[in-house]
């Protein structure tokens, strides 16, 4: 009866416990990245598309309106993929052999659907509404990130839940006029770029999207002269019906804010928006 | 142990110290050990085993196949419905939490109450407790209605950045039975840490020496080892006590924490946990009986353990006893119309049978005859008995969970509950694992604590001669 | 609601609506579609692969042309349908539950999600927001106006159209029901001829020269169902004028024989009626009895401000039904005593002309006669009597002679000149004369339109034996049924939904029947095949109803206008029958009354069914699976006894008897109604069908097998015990073994356990007379175990509910059980039919039910309807016990489910107190029927299984209502929310809205004296409250005054 | 632990517990330090004898206890009054009855755990691999029947020599040098 294990048994036995705590450690670490991952969320990849449709080229080349494609974005929940109509209207005469184009003049022959890829994808049992973002101040870009320098169209954000909650936990921080709400280039105001807003006289009667007008010339300084804002889009402003800058009145008590969190508070208000409780609440997505 | 009182020259006392002999005389530190290694080392298994680890092994068979289609094809499978949402699953849950719950008692509240007498059976107790607690916890994993999301139930950081809700008992259950299950294997290994030394050494294979050398992680017993070692065994059974206490008193929260009639009332965590006891207790029997036969271990599990447990259970039973009354009690003195009407459709109602199986095997048939030493020492009797007290047991958790359901407060959603076929396969599933598990256990760890028992032999009393010596 | 968009715009749209032209074009794409797959293929090709794979191919196979023709051919139309999260959501969770099975579920990453835009959107179109469309439901017994939702021209929801005098919004289980009969897989899908494919032009040419072959029209028959659409007697009458010698027979089982086939329309208006007499009348449970809605709208009116007077309702009926049991004094005879009770009490009212048959009347039922004769007197020109659709035309004409001579007629009755139906006839003469044409081998050509008399005709007239002797037979039919299986020709007809026609409501108002979709299967309408006879054989049914609405709608200038106003409003002016009175004349001298039939024989009541109607429901599985008021029996027909007589033949429940009627015989299960007439066997017809597809064949059984044109409502008949039992899905008492016993002992005091639990100390029902209620108003929370709770008894702080504060009245008094919440709640929030085997062990998943409780003895009990959806308990102890936080508290109070949260631990329901909530046991909902896709309501989770659900006050409605206030900047209107349930009630027995809003209906109902919370004492603080019940009894009639509330003292 | 070379020390067996435990007591009266016992179940006046009291166990197990303690109250609190609050069944957030239960659970959990690998540890086990093991009659011994007592070779009174004549002073049945 003599020595059962080699002298090199007890450091393996004690590496080896440390080592299982490790893999432990390093299995927890994966899967917590996994789930974030864009293997999983899609992030940021592109799909591959009946058509390579560019909308850096629609948007900041040719300087389409969003909504001229996505016309149901402020009417109802589901923003709208342009119908194969939209397409032919300008490419029945430009590009009308085009080999990129086929598909679309074939889904318009035969009356065939284009089949486009989901990019913005969200599970079945969330309801998401895209009237009440653009009617409430949230960009496009907000969300869907700087379309107009995207070639090919991809998801700028993960769109998992814990991303919805950052911002219906602290909505502030993400709030624009919805003057800018189709304004690929917003940015927060800051001391260099500051921007004044006012709100609309008779708060109540007023639809909440119009409750607020902004601009980014200093009223008192501009006076009449404020007619084309330097980034406002030049189609009449969808929300406000006319032209945001003509219809300003200059009697508005305008303030002036140099931070987005000061912006952000004040739309908070008068956006009516509701606070984190109610908009985390479970039934605002899931029904 | 009232010692004084008896007379030494009564069989059973030890003449030399003058207790009760908790094992036969004639035992050495040697014969014991070569004879509960012998039964793991040896390199014949008993025939008799292999038959019925096959029954047992057709049993936990049934078990897979039940599962696989539960998962397969949904709860529905079984016979809960509307009303009568919980069933089989979460009788047999509470059934089998409690049958682990003596295992624990007899390693942790005896080894504090210094009973030696636990020291021959405390090991396959153990055991007991955690093949228990495997078949129990397997309940709550697979009766939920969508499984394959049971770990939403733990605190971790997912995407939906959604938590659990800790005001329901099922959460504290999640900590109760991990926390139990954890805690009982720990005990329940360290218990054998010495006992895998000597096998470790007592083994004539290479292959043996190896795997036991591993498992006692080079125990030498070294008397500093041993004093740390029995500072931490007092600590976990220290532990385990209100451990044990609190788990089968969080299970009754399930119930006592809900508004049913019949399941919100105050009296059930003592009264769970003596029931759990008192079913542990019998299961405990029912192995124990068969098992010193067997293999021939009456010298170390005598008549005695027997006696002491058949005590235990009429100790227990009629704290059983009591909780039934009570609820009888206060269903008349709260004049509470929910209260009254429960009671009455237990016992009356159209699922009044049941209430009747368990008062007769819980009550009218131990409490009666449990005084008897004859009986307690009559292996036959307390066999049949350890048996009919856990079919009395089942129907307790039975009468609570699906008789209360039938009826609650609206009379318009009154049912009731037909077991299926697959209710019954789960169940005896369970114990077919169950006895499974325990058989590979005794064919391949020690289940009788040698370390422990030697502390009882004679050889290990220090002669006085010594001491004094010992003393200038 | 925008209802902006009219039918004529639509026919111009491109996708969807209906248009003509299109038709046909759809259905060649499903046709000529290459290399066809069914959906079955699909599947099977699914099956091959795995996991992520699974994903991938799914939306591989997608994109084929097969798959597309495979859905084209499922339902053409449809397939640009695709960005509908609807039918995505159903192939996602088709999946998901397959990935489920690999047990990944959890873990599982989205897959590759298709996008179809249109190729050219319809201008009108806003996807993701419905659109609503005025149309109505043709009906045997008055059409009902409808407003049918629409999301992408799919019709979602049919409900009432809330503008119409006639109805008010206000529906019915067979208008719900109809939404699933559009939807139906199994209807048919092609023209056949002797079973092989066809297409429409072939048959038309047939018809054509057939018709032109026999010059006059000999030997040319048609057989319909009740012509109810002016348009289509229009078309009739111009056929019969081309083809003079061609004849037409109208058969419906369910009113041939009854005074509704032929006249005299007769109209109650029951907001002036005190006192109300029912002659076996059921005009509270269903729209079977024509004019129901109105009739209920009127009666509960009455029912709802006790303190402003309260109408009485006596009730003498056979078969117990929700209009005796909602009846301050019911007197059960069974139906061959009626006309003799009624001679009776036009004897004792002194009404000449009716003699009466001799007949022992009880002492009971002589008071009865007494006390109501009093009350009538009293109540003279305030009364009226309503004689049974379904009972011997004597009672009728007692009716009528007993109105006039009260004095009700021009006040509560009116007596119309022309019929309902455009071509009154006797249906029982019609059938009889068409089956000796046909056994005189006269019947040529037989064209049956939309009748189905090999399962329905009359026993005794063996017409399947006749119906072999015609030369051609056409069928033109929803389903391939009983006679569409054995016709030479079969035509699939188009859902009234698909196609255009127009209808009267029983108040004679017209409405344009608007399609909302393409005929899912390229179906035809009536109007098409009579057109074919005609001039313009290619005339649309659209056309044709312009036609012949041009005249009346140009009286009110532009007609274009008024045909678009007509649309829009869903009522053509001025059609209503005019109130004259008519026939106010005399009674007749002499009113034959037929005499009872001998106490001790049988008597067999023949009624249709309260869900599937004559039949023509029964692929319908919301109407099979809802449990019919009284007997909470689903799934199936039974032979309805007494407890007595149960007892004396000594059955059980579910035991199976055999019942006879001249030469015929049926085995039927035979189970008990409370407060049955002894001695005699309610049978429901429209059961027992062989090909009413997958889920009505072979359920029940057949009572036309018994029934004979002689006696259609009710014969002297045999019971005999037989062996074997009938498992009956039966929805309270969960099958509950040896219910009758509970029956056992009716007659001697018998009463249902139940009952007296609900109505004694758990307070469950809390009801008063009227003399009580005045005495004590506040008598619902007065008295044992009727307290409520303070809010501050509590331990921790109160919640606080800021802005909105959502909750429901639910007013007992004027609930008459008749289902239509149930029905609209199915439809509404996509609910799974189970099946009958799961509804047996109690899995039905009905939000919201309706609990009957008896009270008394059950041989003569009087019943208390409580409508129980999710209370929405404040403290909610469901919420308490869920580990995962699945279901929990909203800042507005509701008490939502999250189905996608949800692990189903199912502690919630078993600590649900009130027992709504349902659990998806198995996979129930259907994932894989293409068509049942194109129902669901798109804002609404479909549920897997293992998943938790419950009424949720419709919170979808209830977020769409606060976008558009949000958007609008405003609060949300009083109203402006309205839950499935509420929308349906005919009675509008049901109040949702803001508590916090003082002025809001709700909350004033919660504040009325008369309010209390179910289960108080639990302090679960529901926020769904119900108004207590106050009867108005004839105080003569009240026997040993019982205690139902503490009096004030 | 480095390997050392040479002696580890000299193994006395006893076949009494007694014997041992007289040993013991001597050799330690005689200043011996670097000294152990082996025997086959715990012998509490041996380990007295060489001198070995108190250990750290419980002080382990205590602070285990608490941690758990801490971490799961903490955590049920962050969770349900931070992290996401939700009204459940109108209780308030912060439901402090309902935590007590998965704290105290946790307490004892990570109690047990601390008491049951600290001992381990402090045991410095595992150590698979021991010098006495080399012993020729330890392992047959030791864990079954004998009584073991080692005086070390790092202990300054050790010499091969005397120590070995002193060992036999106390007629252990017998005396074998150690390898390391």
């Amino acid at each position: 009866m003599a020595q059962l294990f080699d002298r090199s048994s007890n450091a393996l036995a004690r590496m080896s416990l440390v080592l299982t705590g490790l893999i432990v450690i390093a299995l927890g670490v994966t899967l917590d990245q996994l789930q974030r991952s864009p293997w999983v969320t899609r992030q940021g990849q592109r799909a591959d598309q009946p058509v390579p449709f560019s909308h850096k080229h629609h948007v900041e080349g040719l300087g389409l309106q969003c909504q001229y494609c996505h016309t149901t974005v402020e009417k109802s929940s589901y923003a709208g993929i342009p119908p194969t109509k939209t397409c032919m209207n300008c490419h029945a005469q430009i590009w009308t052999n085009a080999a990129l184009l086929e598909p679309v003049r074939h889904s318009w022959a035969t009356g065939e659907s284009l089949a486009w890829t989901r990019v913005h994808d969200l599970p079945d049992f969330v309801y998401f509404s895209h009237e009440i973002h653009v009617n409430k101040g949230i960009g496009c870009a907000t969300c869907h990130g700087r379309v107009d320098q995207m070639p090919l169209m991809y998801a700028q954000n993960t769109l998992q839940m814990e991303w919805c909650l950052d911002c219906h936990r602290n909505p502030a921080k993400n709030l624009r006029p919805t003057s800018q709400i189709y304004n690929m280039a917003w940015q927060a105001p800051s001391r260099d770029r500051p921007v004044w807003c006012a709100a609309a006289p008779g708060e109540t009667g007023v639809p909440t999207a119009q409750s607020v007008r902004c601009t980014a010339v200093d009223p008192a300084a501009a006076g009449v002269q404020l007619a084309s804002l330097a980034w406002s889009p030049s189609a009449p402003h969808p929300l406000t019906g006319a032209d945001s800058a003509a219809a300003l009145p200059v009697a508005l008590a305008y303030r002036k804010f140099t931070s987005q969190d000061d912006l952000g508070h004040f739309l908070l208000d008068h956006y009516k928006i509701k606070s984190p409780k109610d908009l985390t609440s479970c039934d605002t997505c899931h029904r | 142990m009232a010692t004084r009182e008896v007379n030494p020259h009564q069989p059973g006392i030890d003449p030399a110290t003058g207790e009760y002999r908790v094992i036969a005389p004639g035992q050495t530190f040697r014969s014991v050990t070569e004879k509960i290694t012998r039964i793991v080392l040896t390199p014949y298994t008993p025939l008799g085993w292999f038959m019925l680890i096959a029954v047992a092994g057709a049993g936990a068979t049934m078990l897979l196949v039940a599962v696989t289609w539960l998962v397969l094809k949904g709860v529905g499978i079984w016979a809960i419905t509307q009303p009568v949402a919980w069933g089989f699953a979460i009788i047999n849950f509470v059934w089998w939490i409690g049958i682990g719950h003596a295992g624990t008692l007899i390693s942790a509240i005896l080894l504090l109450f210094k009973q030696s007498w636990r020291n021959s059976i405390n090991r396959f107790a153990e055991a007991m407790t955690i093949f228990a607690v495997i078949c129990a916890g397997m309940f709550p994993l697979i009766h939920v209605g969508r499984p394959w999301l049971g770990y939403w139930l733990l605190p971790l950081p997912f995407t939906m950045q959604v938590w659990p809700q800790f005001r329901s008992p099922l959460m504290w259950d999640t900590f109760a039975v991990s926390t139990y299950a954890t805690i009982s294997v720990v005990f329940w290994y360290l218990g054998m840490i010495p006992d895998f030394g000597t096998m470790r050494d007592q083994a004539r294979s290479k292959a043996a020496q190896y795997f036991y050398g591993l498992l006692s992680v080079g125990w030498r017993g070294s008397v500093r080892h041993w004093a740390r070692y029995e500072t931490a065994s007092l600590l976990l059974a220290g532990l385990a006590t209100p451990l044990v206490l609190s788990v089968h008193t969080v299970i009754s929260f399930d119930f006592a924490v809900a508004i049913l009639p019949g399941w919100h009332t105050t009296i059930f965590p003592p009264y769970f946990v003596a029931g759990a006891i008192y079913s542990g207790f019998a299961m405990v029997l029912t192995l124990a009986i068969p098992l010193r036969k067997f293999y021939h271990l009456e010298g170390l599990v005598t008549e005695r353990h027997i006696d002491n447990c058949g005590k235990v259970m009429l100790a227990t039973g009629f704290i059983v006893a009591y909780g039934y009354g009570m609820e009888a009690f206060m269903a008349w003195y709260s004049a509470s119309h929910w209260e009254s009407f429960t009671f009455w459709n237990r016992a009356f109602g159209p699922m009044g049978w049941s209430y009747w199986v368990l008062i007769t095997c819980n009550l009218a048939i131990p409490l009666t005859t449990l005084w008897s030493r004859r009986l307690r020492r009559s292996m036959l009797f307390m066999f049949v008995l350890s048996l009919v007290v856990n079919v009395g047991m089942w129907f307790e958790r039975f009468v609570i969970v699906v008789t209360s359901l039938t009826r609650d407060f609206l009379p318009s959603s009154w049912g009731t509950y037909r077991a299926t076929k697959w209710d019954y396969m789960t169940y005896f599933g369970t114990i077919g694992l169950f006895v499974f598990l325990f058989l590979l256990f005794v064919r391949f760890l020690p289940m009788i604590p040698m370390s422990e028992i030697r502390t009882m032999l004679p050889g290990a009393k220090i002669k006085p001669k010594v001491a004094a010596e010992a003393g200038d | 609601m925008n209802k902006g968009m009219s039918g004529h715009e639509m026919t111009r749209s491109a996708n969807g609506a209906p248009n003509q032209d299109r038709e046909t074009a759809t259905h060649e794409t499903g046709s000529t579609a290459p290399a066809k797959m069914t959906l079955a293929e699909v599947r099977e090709q699914l099956k091959a692969v795995k996991g992520k794979k699974y994903w991938r191919s799914i939306d591989e196979l997608a994109n084929t042309a097969e798959f597309q023709a495979a859905v084209e051919q499922e339902f053409p139309g449809a397939a640009q349908e695709w960005v509908d999260p609807v039918s995505r959501r159903g192939f996602l969770k088709l999946m998901g539950a397959s990935m489920a099975l690999a047990g990944l579920a959890g873990c599982t990453k989205q897959p590759d999600e298709p996008i179809y835009p249109y190729v050219k959107a319809p201008e009108d179109l806003i996807l993701g927001k419905p659109m609503y469309f005025a149309t109505a439901m043709p009906s045997v017994t008055g059409a009902l106006p409808l407003l049918v939702k629409s999301d992408q021209f799919r019709p979602i929801k049919i409900d009432g159209n809330p503008d119409h005098a006639f109805n008010r919004g206000g529906s019915d289980v067979y208008s719900q029901g109809a939404l699933l009969d559009l939807y139906d897989p199994d209807r048919s899908k092609h023209v056949t001829f002797r079973g092989e494919r066809r297409e429409w032009a072939e048959f038309l040419d047939e018809f054509r020269v057939k018709a032109a072959s026999t010059k006059d029209g000999t030997g040319l028959y048609f057989l319909s169902e009740t012509v109810t659409s002016p348009t289509l007697a229009r078309q009739w009458k111009a056929v019969q004028a081309a083809w003079p010698k061609a004849a037409l027979v109208q058969y419906d089982p369910a009113i041939a024989g009854t005074a509704l086939e032929r006249g005299p329309h007769v109209q109650y208006d029951l907001s002036g009626a005190e006192v109300l007499v029912s002659l076996d009348a059921d005009f509270l449970s269903t729209a079977a009895f024509p004019g129901f809605h109105r009739l209920v709208r009127d009666y509960a009116a009455w029912r709802k401000e006790p303190e402003k007077g309260l109408n009485r309702l006596y009730a003498v009926e056979s078969m117990t039904t929700t209009t005796g049991m909602k009846a301050e004094h019911r007197l059960g005879l069974r139906a061959s005593e009626i006309p003799a009770f009624a001679a009776e009490l036009a004897q004792a009212l002194g009404v000449a002309g009716a003699e009466l048959p001799a007949h022992a009347w009880t002492d009971a039922q002589r008071k009865f006669l007494a006390a109501l004769v009093k009350d009538l007197k009293a109540h003279a020109g305030r009364c009226v009597v309503i004689p049974g659709l379904y009972q011997d035309a004597s009672v009728a004409e007692l009716a009528l002679a007993i109105n006039s001579a009260l004095g009700n007629v021009g006040k509560t009755v009116f007596v119309g000149a022309e019929a309902l139906h455009p071509l009154p006839s006797d249906q029982m003469a019609g059938i009889r004369s068409l089956v000796a044409d046909l056994n005189a081998g006269k019947v040529d050509w037989l064209v049956i339109l939309n009748a189905n008399p090999i399962y329905a005709a009359p026993a005794d007239l063996d017409f399947a034996d006749a119906f072999n002797k015609a030369s051609v037979v056409v069928h033109l039919g929803s389903h391939l049924d009983e006679t569409g299986q054995i016709a030479h020709w079969h035509i699939p007809a188009a859902h009234f939904l698909e196609s255009w026609s127009d209808a009267r409501a029983y108040d004679g108002t017209v409405s344009i029947v608007q399609p909302l979709i393409d005929p899912l299967y390229g179906g035809k309408s009536a109007h098409n095949v009579l057109q074919a006879l005609l001039d313009e054989p290619m005339l649309s049914a659209y056309d044709a109803v312009r036609a012949t609405w041009r005249a009346q709608l140009e009286k009110s200038g532009d007609f274009e206008e008024a045909w678009r106003s007509a649309l829009h409003a869903g009522w053509i002016e001025g059609t209503a029958f005019p109130k004259e009175t008519a026939a106010a004349k005399a009674a007749p001298v002499k009113i034959a009354v037929p005499p009872p039939l001998p106490p001790d024989s049988i008597e067999v009541i023949y009624r249709p069914d309260m869900n599937v109607y004559d039949g023509r429901w029964s692929n319908v599985g919301w109407l099979q699976e809802l449990p019919r008021p009284i007997t909470n029996l689903s799934w199936d027909n039974a032979a309805i006894v007494s407890g007595a007589m149960l007892t004396r033949l000594g059955l059980d429940e579910q035991d199976i008897v055999e019942l006879s009627v001249g030469g015929g015989k049926v085995k039927a299960p035979v189970i008990v109604a409370p407060g049955h007439p002894d001695h005699a066997v309610t049978v429901h017809l429209g059961y027992g069908r062989e090909f009413a597809g997958r889920v009505g064949s072979g359920v029940g059984f057949n009572a036309y097998l018994i029934r004979n044109t002689w006696a259609p409502f009710q014969a002297a008949g045999g019971v005999r015990k037989v062996d074997g039992r009938w498992g009956l899905a039966i929805t309270k008492s969960h099958y509950q073994d040896h219910r009758g016993s509970f029956f056992g002992q009716q007659g001697q005091g018998g009463n249902s356990l139940e009952g007296n639990e609900a109505l004694g100390e758990r307070a469950i029902i809390r009801y008063a007379t009227l003399d009580e209620f005045k005495a004590n108003p506040e008598f619902a929370h007065e008295g044992e175990s009727r307290e409520t709770p303070k809010t501050d008894t509590t331990l921790f702080p109160l919640w606080p509910y800021k802005e909105n504060k959502w909750g429901m009245s639910i007013d007992m008094n004027s609930c008459v059980g008749c289902n239509a919440c149930i029905l609209s709640c199915y439809a509404e929030n996509n609910i799974p039919v189970v099946g009958k085997q799961q509804v047996r062990i109690g899995r039905d998943m009905q939000w919201i039910r309706i609990d009957t409780y008896y009270e008394g003895d059950l041989a003569a009990p009087r019943a208390h309807f409580q409508p129980m959806p999710c209370q929405q308990c404040e403290n909610a102890p469901c919420e308490q016990v869920c580990p995962v936080g699945a279901t929990v508290h909203t800042p507005e109070g509701l008490n939502v489910m999250v189905y996608n949260r949800c692990v189903g631990t199912r502690y919630c329901s078993n600590n649900c107190p009130y027992k709504v909530r349902r659990f998806n046991f198995l996979l129930y909902s259907d994932y894989e029927t293409e068509s049942l896709k194109l129902m669901r309501n798109p804002d609404v989770t479909v549920r897997s299984r293992g998943v938790m659900e419950k009424c949720s006050y419709c919170v979808q409605r209830i977020t769409a209502a606060k976008i558009e206030a949000d958007k609008e900047n405003r609060p949300i209107r009083d109203g402006e929310i309205v839950t499935a349930c509420q929308q349906a009630c005919p009675a509008s027995a049901i109040t949702f809205g803001n508590l916090n809003d003082k002025d809001s209906r709700a909350a004033k109902l919660r504040a009325n004296p008369r309010t209390y919370q179910v289960l108080a004492d639990q302090n679960t603080r529901p926020r769904t409250t119900y108004l207590a019940e106050v009867l108005n009894p004839n105080p003569e009639l009240e026997e040993a005054p019982v205690e139902h509330a503490p009096a004030k003292d | 632990m480095p390997p050392r070379e040479g002696t580890y020390g000299l193994l006395a067996e006893f076949d009494t517990p007694g014997d041992l435990i007289r040993a013991a007591r001597q050799a330690r009266q005689d200043g011996w330090r670097r000294l152990d016992c082996y025997t086959p179940y715990p012998v509490e006046e041996a380990a007295e004898a060489i001198g070995f009291h108190r250990n750290k166990v419980p002080l382990l197990t205590l602070m285990g206890g608490l941690l758990g303690l801490g971490a799961m109250f903490l955590l049920e609190t962050w969770i349900s009054v931070w992290a996401f609050p939700l009204n459940i069944a109108g209780r308030p957030t912060y439901s402090w009855p309902a935590f007590v239960v998965p704290a105290y659970e946790w307490t004892i959990l990570w109690a047990g755990l601390s008491a049951a690998f600290g001992m381990l540890a402090l045991n410095g086990l595992p150590s698979l691999y021991h010098p006495v093991f080399n012993a020729p009659n330890f392992r047959n011994g030791a864990t079954t029947d004998k009584f073991f007592l080692c005086l070390e070779a790092l202990d300054p009174k050790f010499d091969p020599a005397s120590t070995r004549s002193y060992l036999e002073t106390f007629a252990p049945v017998s005396v074998v040098e150690v390898e390391y």
